[in-house]
């Protein structure tokens, strides 16, 4: 029994990353209809200047925490300007192939200036060691960005219900037709949600740092993983995201407890069955017929 | 939701029928692509050679659904990639002629793009690119995980190239070329006559309004899964070709960056024109070949960049680029009275 | 008679929102039917929820006695139900022959036909021509869609839904945007169409409603307002002050 | 000449196709002892990928240092003066590696092919070296197919195999005391082969084996695996995972616990570049095979000195394994007094060597492995580091009779 609970709380602790870096993928597409492939190399991007940040300035994990986003919300504002925009008026597909060949930019730079072999990072003393809940032993680290992204995901929640901001973006990402006739001009927000998404996305790869292989690499499999959770979630879906972050998270973490040759696989087989009934997402909005 | 229409606005659209509205110049191009795809041993080192042409049939397929059905399929190293290794186990064990074990790859190709194309055409656009993706990982993994077949990452090694026992195409690449450059050259045809059948009208009125398609009757899924499947099997008769040439098959033809190399070269060649996919197979091959031996290292910085600037600038992509000048300067010196008709 | 087309208490919800609210309705066969109401009455959702473009929330949908309820569209067109677009919808890169060419083959199985060429659909060439003729785009047969003038793809709008020759015709404002001309083109064209089949239309302009429908049906807020002919509901007071309401915008 | 021939055979190929008419012709020999009067050694590898560090660019440095040792040693008396050392990318890609390769032996007049990451690349290099005739001699290659089913006359594999990994690191850390094993493994061929290896020389070394758990391949969270393997108690955890996934794991396995309940972990692969990169404080502790280090004993140190005055970097045991496969194969070349393929691969065959590298070596003539000594080590804590990339402490010598499979059991056969 504890063991189940074990795997849960580990499912769920890995499907924090996808939570946030889908949140982020969400949003984005919500408000400018972007699918962004980059996705994954601005997580990557987030664990290396998080790792570079510690062997540089000595910025320990709690400042990247909050050092980082801001960063990479710079950056995905100068993408958003210099790149992006230029597409918005066109077929979707051309932002992402565009965020595709950005990926491929951006990984060989990293690979070129850090090399390939990845970087080192170390946790600070005070999020090592175990926390032991009636039996079930947790790194204590696993519990840390569990909780952590569980506040993230809420504050951003408040935010999206509570402030004039975030309903002009929840009202672009889920009701576009009512956005319109609310007459509320998204135009001048889609830069910033474009560095908010990006800077989720780092985010995630803050909180990976410590714990995962930083590398070039890192985000490639990571963003395809994503696609898979935005798909099931519903891309439309702000909830859908988070929630099939989790959920992937869980299926992974079971799957590799029970049935690891099928661990991966099983990710996709869900992503199908999850098109074949609900075609929209879990949590879509239904499309007018196509 | 906009549907996703991978075309230009409707103003510079004006090309799309016009290589069809010179009959002359239609035949021009056929036959100096021909004498190029003849010649093409002796300038280039023709295993490379080779490469070029079965990429290019590759980045044709996928024209197919890019170009004229409007849907970015992400994940046609799946096809590619299980082709390949369906030939060379073919190969391999029956010791058939190549181009039978070619065959028998392509059909494998469409029957794994049958339940794929099913499932994934129930989205379109951004959505499709992002389904098909996540599929042809699976199969990835699926290839990675069943080594006792595929032979894992160690890949499958040794597949002969049995031609009827004609020696000189079963040992010289050079011989082999011409060999195998039918197959390809019928797969080229085969797209061109696809893409300008009464089922390529269709899919021409899918990419460009597929709720109209539908309101005329048509059921837009089943010419979507159609063209899928098609543009599978012309995958796979590249793959298998392919896999042949080299002698062995390596998981990276399954992986997700080869699919994302021939949308390089589809859309550097130029989306919606068949001929931009030769183009863009060249160019991309070439400039891998040439970086091998060439002391830069980080292609990706160089692949990735044009995929961006292409993107940005140049969204009618080489082929598109030079036939819109040429038909913009035929539009300027004949009357408009005359339209396009052809 | 029987009815071209019935509702049965059909009703679509968006998000809370009642957009077709227990709609009966009946057009009777070889009538020309008209649907008028302010904007946002639901009849753009009702045009839609007809041809299987919108799935109904409740309620049943029975063209020519047969259930079509849930079915999509291209089932629904198969039926015999054709209908156009309010806002022109188009293939921009094809040229007005080859939209004709392809709604005629519609009705077929040759779409299918990968392994042929496309001059195969010359063998319509005959009724493209007529048809052609018919809406006056003759001469711009060649031209592509996307370059057409606006009346030019209104007109090529109506072509298609005649190449289809669909015994229940649906035309979500068939004159919009057009000069007076070709408003009057128009609706003798549309009458002239009319005769055996029965034709479902919404327009804003009350001079085409009047000069063409048999029946019309108000709606307002998603349900029927009132129902009858042009003058009954000219002469409506719910009618009228519903439109009163409107007419700051109209 | 070749290229008119073929222009004319062609010509009527295209015309008549008489195919069978234009068949056969063998290489363009020159008639002396050389091919074009001089010698090419081709270094293929990954320049720009994952593989760059641990062999890529200073893999060719090593190869010059070892042209350069040949024509010291010699001088005048060298049977062949003109040496030239070429580099070529394959950029990870199979494909590339292995029409590059043809290309070299074809066009490039390359006499040997050195190196080759990537074991699909070089079972594909192997197949285009058995196919032309002429040498490949790898060394960054792991897969003991090089040198068992897929073996051939021309191929040697020169420094280490998957074999040695697994049976090094199995036998010796058992044999010191880490009896109850727990082995967590990537579900592919190279992890399939490994765990079949390592558990072979777990149990012959008195060990037992008491669970296998295959992970999927990339894979960022081992948190469930490590639980998993965790909860038999074991004393070692062996782990065949590599690059990206090793780092993963050591990352998640340090947080686990299983550190300090006493679990060691013992890896297959791991290399001094990846330790360099990390940092020794990730990893430190961790039990791994070896074939080669660069401050194993003086004679290693020395070269290791002039290798860090040529590069700025102290090598891997894959820069070393190429600069041992390079002199050895000039040596051959020295003593047949020819290029010729045959009569190269009959003086290589069965040699006993010693140089920078190999200790105790033997080029076996039954299956082309060649076998040596090799250490398992065990990464320094942050503290006993005493110099730049002084990571490693040898814990024991494997001897090459043990950390290599026998000769018989290879399953090659180079009959044609």
């Amino acid at each position: 029994m504890s063991a189940v609970v074990q795997y849960a709380v580990q499912g769920l602790a890995a499907g924090s990353f996808y939570a946030l870096a889908a949140l982020g993928l969400a949003v984005i597409f919500g408000v400018l209809g972007v699918v962004n492939f980059a996705h994954g190399a601005f997580y990557m991007l987030g664990a290396v200047a998080t790792a570079v940040l510690l062997d540089t300035l000595d910025l320990t994990l709690w400042w990247s925490l909050l050092v980082v986003p801001v960063l990479m919300f710079g950056f995905g504002v100068v993408v958003e300007l210099l790149l992006v925009q230029w597409l918005l008026r066109l077929d979707p597909l051309y932002n992402l192939l565009l965020t595709f060949g950005l990926t491929l930019v951006l990984v060989e730079l990293v690979k070129q200036r850090y090399g390939v072999s990845g970087l080192p990072y170390r946790l600070p003393g005070g999020l090592q060691g175990r926390v032991d809940l009636s039996g079930v032993v947790l790194p204590r680290y696993q519990l840390f960005v569990l909780l952590f992204s569980v506040a993230v995901c809420v504050l951003v929640w408040l935010v999206m219900t509570r402030t004039r901001i975030g309903m002009i973006v929840r009202a672009a990402t889920e009701k576009p037709e009512l956005a319109r006739a609310l007459g509320i001009n998204v135009g001048r927000w889609v830069t910033p949600v474009f560095g908010f998404g990006v800077a989720l996305a780092g985010l995630a790869g803050v909180l990976a740092a410590p714990f995962r292989a930083i590398t070039a690499e890192m985000g490639n499999n990571f963003a395809i993983i994503l696609f898979a959770v935005v798909v099931i979630g519903g891309l439309g879906s702000i909830v859908g995201a988070v929630v099939a972050g989790f959920l992937v998270g869980l299926v992974e973490a079971f799957g590799q407890a029970y049935a690891p040759t099928f661990a991966q696989i099983l990710i996709f087989v869900l992503m199908a069955l999850v098109i074949l009934i609900r075609p929209a997402g879990l949590f879509g909005r239904q499309e007018a017929t196509t | 939701m906009t549907q996703s229409v991978i075309t230009q606005a409707p103003a510079d659209g004006a090309d799309v029928a016009v290589a069809a509205s010179n009959p002359r110049l239609r035949w021009i191009l056929l036959a100096a692509g021909l004498v190029a795809a003849l010649a093409l041993p002796w300038f280039v080192y023709p295993p490379v050679a080779m490469d070029i042409v079965a990429l290019a049939l590759f980045a044709i397929a996928l024209d197919i659904l890019l170009g004229y059905t409007g849907l970015l399929s992400f994940g046609h190293a799946a096809f590619w990639g299980s082709s390949a290794y369906v030939t060379g186990l073919i190969a391999t064990h029956y010791g058939l002629p190549f181009p039978v074990a070619v065959i028998g790859g392509a059909v494998f190709a469409m029957i794994l793009a049958l339940p794929i194309g099913y499932v994934s055409v129930r989205r379109s656009g951004i959505y499709f690119a992002m389904v098909t993706l996540a599929f042809a990982q699976m199969v990835y993994f699926i290839g990675y995980q069943w080594s006792d077949l595929t032979g894992g990452e160690n890949g499958l090694q040794g597949v002969p190239r049995s031609f009827f026992g004609i020696e000189a195409v079963e040992t010289d690449s050079f011989y082999f070329y011409y060999a195998a450059l039918p197959i390809l050259l019928f797969g080229m045809w085969a797209a061109w006559r696809i893409v300008h059948s009464p089922f390529g009208r269709v899919l021409v009125s899918i990419r460009d309004n597929a709720p109209r398609a539908r309101a005329l009757g048509y059921e837009v899924d089943k010419y979507k899964a159609v063209a899928f499947v098609l543009s599978a099997g012309l995958t796979g008769l590249a793959g298998g070709v392919f896999a042949i040439s080299h002698g062995f098959v390596a998981l990276t033809e399954l992986h997700w960056t080869t699919s994302g190399d021939v949308v390089l070269m589809t859309v550097l060649g130029g989306i919606g024109t068949l001929w931009g996919g030769i183009v863009g197979a060249f160019l991309t091959v070439m400039l891998a070949d040439y970086l091998a031996s060439s002391g830069f290292h980080g292609i990706d910085l160089i692949t990735g960049s044009v995929f961006v600037l292409v993107v940005l600038l140049f969204r009618r992509g080489v082929w598109g680029t030079v036939r819109h000048q040429w038909n913009s300067r035929r539009r300027r010196r004949t009357t408009s009275g005359e339209g396009t008709g052809r | 008679m029987r009815a071209a087309i019935r509702t049965r208490a059909l009703t679509k919800v968006f998000r809370g929102f009642r957009a077709v609210d227990e709609v009966d309705l009946e057009v009777r066969e070889g009538s020309v039917h008209a649907l008028v109401g302010p904007n946002g009455a639901g009849k753009t959702t009702l045009f839609n929820l007809l041809t299987g473009f919108l799935s109904p929330t409740s309620g049943t949908i029975t063209v020519l006695d047969e259930d079509v309820t849930g079915l999509p569209p291209e089932r629904v067109a198969r039926r015999g139900v054709a209908r156009s677009f309010q806002i022109t919808s188009l293939f921009d890169t094809l040229t007005s022959r080859e939209h004709v060419e392809l709604a005629l083959q519609g009705h077929t199985r040759h779409g299918f036909r990968f392994w042929r060429s496309e001059r195969l659909l010359g063998r319509h060439r005959a009724r493209v021509d007529e048809l052609l003729e018919q809406v006056g785009l003759m001469p711009l047969a060649d031209k592509q869609a996307g370059l057409l003038a606006y009346g030019q793809k209104r007109a090529l709008e109506l072509a298609l839904v005649l190449a289809l020759d669909p015994p229940v015709m649906l035309l979500d404002e068939p004159t919009a945007g057009m000069g007076i001309e070709d408003v009057d083109r128009t609706i003798d064209l549309v009458r002239r169409l009319a005769a055996g089949r029965t034709v479902v239309f919404v327009d804003h302009n009350m001079h085409v409603v009047g000069s063409l429908a048999d029946r019309v049906t108000v709606l307002q807020q998603g349900r029927i307002l009132a129902e009858g002919g042009y003058d009954e509901v000219r002469t409506d007071e719910r009618v009228i002050t519903a439109y009163l309401g409107e007419a700051e915008h109209a | 000449m070749e290229s008119k021939r073929k222009w004319a055979c062609a010509s009527a190929l295209t015309v008549t196709m008489l195919l069978s008419a234009c068949g056969g012709g063998g290489p363009g020999s020159s008639g002396g002892d050389f091919t074009g009067d001089k010698l090419v050694l081709a270094v293929l590898n990954d320049q720009s990928g994952i593989y760059k560090d641990a062999s890529g660019p200073n893999s060719v440095k090593a190869v010059k240092m070892a042209v350069a040792d040949y024509q010291n040693k010699y001088g005048d008396k060298a049977v062949v003066t003109k040496i030239e050392v070429t580099s070529t990318d394959h950029q990870n890609k199979p494909d590339i590696a292995n029409t590059k390769a043809a290309e070299l032996y074809e066009r490039g007049g390359a006499d040997v092919i050195l190196d080759v990451p990537t074991s699909s690349a070089a079972l594909a290099v192997a197949n285009q070296a058995k196919n032309h005739k002429k040498l490949f001699l790898d060394v960054s290659a792991a897969t003991t197919a090089l040198t068992g089913a897929q073996c051939n006359k021309y191929t040697f594999q020169w420094a280490y195999n998957t074999y040695l990994l697994a049976n090094g690191t199995g036998a010796t850390v058992t044999r010191n005391g880490g009896k109850k094993w727990t082995i967590i493994y990537p579900d592919y061929e190279f992890g399939q082969n490994m765990t079949k290896s390592f558990t072979d020389a777990v149990t012959k070394a008195g060990g037992t084996v008491q669970e296998t758990i295959p992970t999927p391949f990339p894979n960022e969270n081992f948190a469930t695996f490590l639980t998993k393997a965790g909860s038999g108690n074991p004393d070692v955890i062996g782990t065949m995972q590599a690059g990206g996934d090793l780092i993963n794991l050591v990352k998640q396995f340090n947080e686990s616990g299983l550190k300090d309940k006493g679990v060691e972990l013992a890896v297959g692969l791991m290399l001094i570049n990846d330790i360099h990169s990390l940092g020794v404080e990730q990893f430190a502790g961790t039990l791994f095979t070896d074939p080669w280090y660069w401050n194993q004993d003086p004679e290693a140190r020395a070269w290791a000195d002039r290798f860090l005055a040529e590069t700025g970097a102290r090598p891997s045991f894959e820069h070393a394994g190429n600069y041992s496969a390079a002199l050895q194969y000039l040596e051959a070349v020295q003593a047949a007094g020819t290029d010729d393929a045959d009569k190269v691969v009959a003086n290589l065959e069965g040699k006993k060597v010693n140089d920078v590298f190999l200790r105790n070596g033997e080029i076996r003539a039954t299956d082309h492995s060649v076998v040596h000594d090799a250490n398992l080590a065990r990464v320094k804590k942050p503290a006993d580091v005493k110099e730049d990339w002084d990571y490693e402490e040898i814990v024991a010598k494997i001897p090459a009779a043990e950390g290599f499979p026998p000769a018989e059991a290879s399953g090659c056969s180079m009959k044609p």
